[in-house]
């Protein structure tokens, strides 16, 4: 990979983000917190847990840096002009093909018969990886909040995910550390990091997310809390909770709401059922600022993640944001799993994009992509010899502490 | 033979035909998928809702209210939790109104466990369900069943809630239905092909009107030393339990309830007093279950005939069904559990 | 009352009505029909029943009559220029009063102990007669469906309520003919006039008329399903269920969604919980009509629902209209039922415009209310005398039809 | 003697004060009104909410899960049925998580019958309550009970679930809370007055940290010849039976459950080894009942020790209460009906 030969444009149309950045901080609220390392390295196999309190200055420096001349290497202008800093491209780009080689490592086990059931995130990564890295990652109600959909492995991916915590629970083994073999792949929950107890019952932590945003509201100077789901799930009321009560005259919340629209309810298209074309629209009549956006682009991603976090953080005010993603490999296992035809595949947009900005060469990333691509295979064998969890354990944590029967 | 979604699809085309059934919807219960178990595949009144299970119980209620029969399913039972107030409500319009409206309209879900569906995919409804009156709630455990109970809920001037035992929609039926083509004939008429399904069109078979009333159980086993009442997955496994214990000298009378209310109690009394022991298995967990309300009406009605204590077998009391096998398999009756709960039941000293 | 005396403008800013009836009508479906006699007589205890194809030239010509001369005793301006005939205020008006009489008379019972409770609509009339007498009046399909909020007397009215009935659920005797004794007061169902039982659960009904219009959208031509409810239960989620059912692509639901404002949820101001501040605004990102009306005003009211109904009925399409109305006793019994000072009594504007306008005279007006409270006073005492339910039957009817103890 | 809406208000104030509660909130439960049943007046930390019970369970959830104590009361228990799901995963999530984490929230609702609330403010909730698992459940039946339970629930780590049996809301206690003031002074320091209430603030007394703990049943009348075993509404009718039936010799042992689950099975097992007989009774409707499971584990673990068949009093399988007083007293049990059980059941031979 080659740093910092490529070009940098911070005035473009979406330019608000430094203006809005440098308003909070003349607020004196800290400014986001960047959830991963960015030095660059290869990752082990056990990811480190990062601190949430280190790095926002270096993300501030690679965002913000003065703009640099436009590299001769960029082509013929189709090649997209970024706006990031390389380091920072190369890092998501990382976080991206990891995200997606555990993903895809997943799918071929459930393949061989080494989990019951699959449904994850390949498609989202775009834009999943820059709301991760953006977070503000700790324990407790000064830190954000996470209430996510069974997409959100490349969220959770810059915080630090260890991959191998995911493998076992695609095996449903008894040390998945996200719930000991009881729940389903990607059904994620980690109490360090606010990220709470990811349920396939679809909309209904856009109802829980308005209780960490209150305890935030009251608690908390910057902190603020994430909620994500689906299109088709918008038609639940439990959407619509969301909105009526971050809203409160006098007591809006510091509530970050995202739809991710692959377009898709399993088999039902979402133009069959919704009149409501942009779903954002649904904030304007409440007065929360809303946003579409193409989540498959990795900057105007970032950018717009950026200015809404940071207009929740410092207002203290919701914010709904659209994020148009695909669906790669459909539903889940159970329509099948295989690559779907017409899907876009952000990676490889990204890629191209990496490449036309000699950011990377397509050598680096395909070496990338083949070292986690083993790195999970090599989980994913580890995890066979695992025990699954003992049939006496059943009613262990029906309350908090217990273990065996209690009745 | 088929399977138990066939029999349903049948049963559902059958209602269109004859019994004014118009509308058929879900999530996903249209065109292309059919349901997530395929049980509306190819039929001509059935679409695709939003994903909204308060509008789907809410828009059931709505067309019985207007007269138009229909066929309202929930994807899974688990996701019915959030209309029980709408449950109650179908189920006391007619009460409220002293008897002025009704509201024909057929609602089904898939119940328990059985495919390693884990926390959202597992639970079973008939405990809650059977707490809610105004309702007739009926679960097969064979295809058969599953097409004449179908076909009465469809006829019922009531609300009708249809559980389908989810781990049974896919085994074959040991019965043919009168007119039904064989296995394979069957397949290629009515299972939507893979791949593209725009141009296909189901071919129905002609099944005539083969129903089976509401509130009447069914004898699977005659048997004189112990009876055991079930209904939905566990039924076929006290069979085959039944069968077991015979080689053991254990005479097994197995009832499948089907209907399980207003059900069928003058089936279970006349076994009763029969065998005086009573074994009563469901999956749903133990704690205000239906089976408990059994226990609770054969104490009443029968306590002084009893040879031993009446039973119940059902799921643990846990928040769910865990996915990892060994957790399912101790989390609800099982062959082995059930056969050793009606050995202990026969052996229990009078 | 002076016939014909007052003015008429069929030209003002809310003219579209003509417009779209005539267009309603070269389209060739009937226009809305009257759902109330209109032969001003007053009428005796017991109403008559209104057949449902009746009279709608009659309304016709009353509304589309050519433009009048302004009356010479319309005073200084002041006074409201109707654009009704003055028939219609007329026959308008004794339904309002009426409406109000039979209220005023439950409350009086309840504080006579004749009633556990009451709930109802005085502060409504303006807009809910309106409502009721352009509804299609009928059993089935082909007529109007009706899922109401618990203050709705006054839309039944001019269909022909009995105000006897009403009366009887207030004292809960065996012959109330909605509910036998079972159920609070003005918890209508009349199933002769598509009018569904009406639930205390807040907000259910935008659910459950989800239903009915879809079997107009399959059925009929030209009927439609009303639903009401009030802006406190907005905030849940199935009222956004509503809009998304209705709005479908293609599938578009004759549904005529309702709320009545009156800034109140029992205790709880509206401005404290509502971000929107226009509740029909919600329905603008699903390419819903709607309209925020003034539904103290008769003749707005009139002219709103016409219109929209017209849009209903013709396009096939919802429509969602939003009408501010007063709680003039309060939420119920439960906080007193007493008059609450500054809630607008629409019929007492309504009765100063008649009285200016020269179309009925005070004492006219007074005659008739005194008229009515003899009359609603006569029913309740009567009502006393009647037999309460056998503790018997308290199982009749779990099922259509069935008596008695069934298992 | 305080009643036990005051009761409940004074727990509530001493859970602000001391048990790090930072928020209670529902649908008119902050001022002005301070609750439909006044049990939240005067409260700091109280709030209005919008109409929409899922957004309070899930706000509850969400405060929780921020480590933020909170009380939600939902108006009325007949509300709380568009939420089952959601108290399902309040009840899951640490079991979901493997005791990752827990819920700290409790959630208050009236229940029951008895002031003329017909068909929608009259349900009862504990049949469906306690087939959810991963709560804690409590339903007192007197003032202190009321307060001592409701420190204990803002004390544990868990989702608890507190009933109020709407009935005894106005009802005084017999006891004195510890620092309780008398009648009228504590009405005026605590009792929000009529009319403009903008000014007003509650004067709270100092009442100590008299906390009960969950999970112990409480014996009211000491008997040996029949046990009765309720809680909430019924509770006191059972006393008064208890003491007319002592008149006639009839010696009865009346236990008030207060948690009902996990409950004191101990305190049951012990008074049905002495007595033989037990009658369980409660409102909620019959069938898949609460009151069944109890007779389900009377049966599994006491059959043989019975001298009667175990009993439940419940209401009436009616999609609801009715409103015209007929109705409601043949609806659900009443003094009468109690009395009448309690003496059968004493007859009846052994
Ligand atoms: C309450 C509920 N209803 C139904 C389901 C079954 N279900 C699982 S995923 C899904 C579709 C979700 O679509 P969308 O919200 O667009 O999310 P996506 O899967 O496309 O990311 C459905 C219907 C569920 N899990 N929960
Ligand atoms: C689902 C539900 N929740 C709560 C209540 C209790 N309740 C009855 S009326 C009411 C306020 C309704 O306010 P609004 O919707 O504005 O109607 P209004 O009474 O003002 O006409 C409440 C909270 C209820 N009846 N149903
Ligand atoms: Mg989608
Ligand atoms: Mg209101």
């Amino acid at each position: 990979m080659k740093r910092g030969s490529t070009t940098k444009n911070a005035s473009g149309s979406q330019g608000r983000l430094s203006g809005n950045a440098s308003s909070s901080a003349s607020k004196k609220i800290p400014p986001a917190m960047i959830a991963s390392g960015l030095n660059g390295k290869k990752q082990g196999l056990r990811a480190e847990k990062p601190s949430a309190l280190t790095r926002s200055s270096e993300v501030n420096r690679m965002v913000h840096a003065p703009t640099k001349a436009v590299s001769p290497l960029v082509k013929n202008g189709l090649a997209k002009k970024f706006r990031l800093d390389p380091e920072l491209l190369v890092k998501i780009h990382d976080h991206m093909v990891k995200t997606r080689a555990l993903e895809e490592r997943m799918i071929k086990m459930f393949k061989q018969s080494d989990g019951y059931f699959w449904l994850g995130g390949p498609g989202e990564e775009a834009f999943a990886i820059p709301l991760g890295m953006n977070g503000k990652v700790g324990q407790g109600v000064q830190y954000d909040f996470w209430h996510l959909h069974y997409r959100s492995s490349g969220i959770l991916m810059p915080m630090g995910l260890d991959p191998m915590g995911c493998i076992r629970q695609m095996k449903n083994v008894v040390a998945d550390p996200h719930s000991g073999g009881r729940n389903f792949a990607n059904h994620l929950s980690i109490r360090e990091w606010n990220v709470v107890p990811i349920t396939s019952t679809i909309e209904t932590q856009y109802l829980t997310s308005i209780g960490s945003a209150i305890a935030q509201k009251q608690e908390a100077k910057d902190s603020l809390t994430v909620v994500t789901g689906g299109d088709a799930g918008t038609a639940e009321g439990d959407f619509a909770s969301a909105l009526v009560w971050s809203s409160r005259p006098g007591n809006e919340l510091p509530l970050f709401m995202i739809v991710t629209n692959n377009s898709w309810g399993i088999s039902t298209a979402s133009c069959t059922q919704h009149g409501d074309k942009i779903i954002a629209d649904r904030g304007k009549a409440f007065g929360i600022k809303t946003r579409q956006i193409n989540g498959l682009d990795v900057e105007e991603s970032w950018f717009a993640i950026r200015e809404a976090m940071d207009y929740v953080r410092t207002e203290r005010k919701p914010f709904l944001m659209e994020a148009t993603v695909s669906r790669m490999y459909g539903h889940s296992s159970a329509t099948g799993a295989n690559l779907v035809a017409g899907e876009a595949d952000p990676i490889a947009t990204f890629e191209e994009q990496l490449a036309a900005a000699d950011i990377m060469t397509p050598k680096e990333m395909s070496d990338l992509r083949e070292e986690y691509n083993a790195q999970m295979m090599e989980m994913a064998k580890r995890v066979k010899e695992e025990p699954m969890p003992d049939p006496s354990t059943i009613y262990d944590y029906t309350y908090y502490g217990q273990k065996g029967r209690y009745w | 033979m088929a399977t138990m979604v066939q029999a349903l699809r049948m049963a559902l085309h059958y209602g269109e035909e004859n019994l004014g059934v118009k509308n058929i919807f879900g999530e996903d219960v249209g065109p292309p998928l059919g349901g997530v178990f395929t049980a509306t595949q190819g039929l001509k009144t059935s679409w695709n809702s939003p994903l909204d299970e308060r509008g789907i119980i809410g828009a059931a209620m709505g067309l019985a209210f207007a007269g138009s029969r229909c066929v309202a399913e929930i994807q899974f039972a688990d996701y019915i939790y959030n209309t029980i107030d709408l449950l109650k409500l179908a189920g006391n319009q007619c009460w409220a109104s002293n008897g002025m409206w009704n509201l024909p309209m057929t609602v089904m879900t898939p119940v328990g466990s059985g495919i390693r569906g884990s926390i959202y995919h597992s639970h079973s409804f008939d405990a809650t369900m059977t707490h809610i009156p105004g309702w007739k709630i009926v679960m097969p455990s064979t295809p058969a069943d599953a097409y004449g109970l179908l076909l009465s809920c469809l006829r019922d001037e009531n609300p009708t809630m249809f559980l389908i035992p989810k781990a049974l929609t896919r085994v074959r039926g040991e019965e043919l239905l009168p007119g039904e083509p064989e296995e394979k004939e069957l397949k290629a008429m009515i299972d939507a092909p893979l791949g593209d399904r725009s141009q296909w069109k189901a071919r129905w078979p002609e099944i005539g009107d083969y129903s089976i009333p509401l509130s009447q159980a069914k004898i699977c086993r005659s048997g004189n030393h112990v009876t055991v009442v079930s209904y939905g997955r566990t039924m076929p496994l006290c069979n085959q339990a039944a069968d077991a214990l015979a080689q053991e000298g254990i005479s097994v009378e197995t009832i499948d309830l089907r209907t399980l209310w207003p059900y069928d109690w003058s089936a279970i009394v006349s076994s009763i007093k029969k065998t005086g022991r009573v074994l009563y298995v469901n999956e749903d967990t133990e704690v205000t279950n239906f089976g408990e309300h059994l226990i609770r009406r054969t104490v009443d009605e029968l306590f002084y005939e009893l040879e031993a204590r009446p039973r119940l077998l059902a799921g643990a009391f846990t928040p769910g069904v865990g996915l990892a096998d060994p957790l399912e398999m101790a989390s609800v009756p099982q062959l082995g559990s059930i056969t050793e709960a009606i050995r202990e039941l026969a052996h229990e000293r009078a």
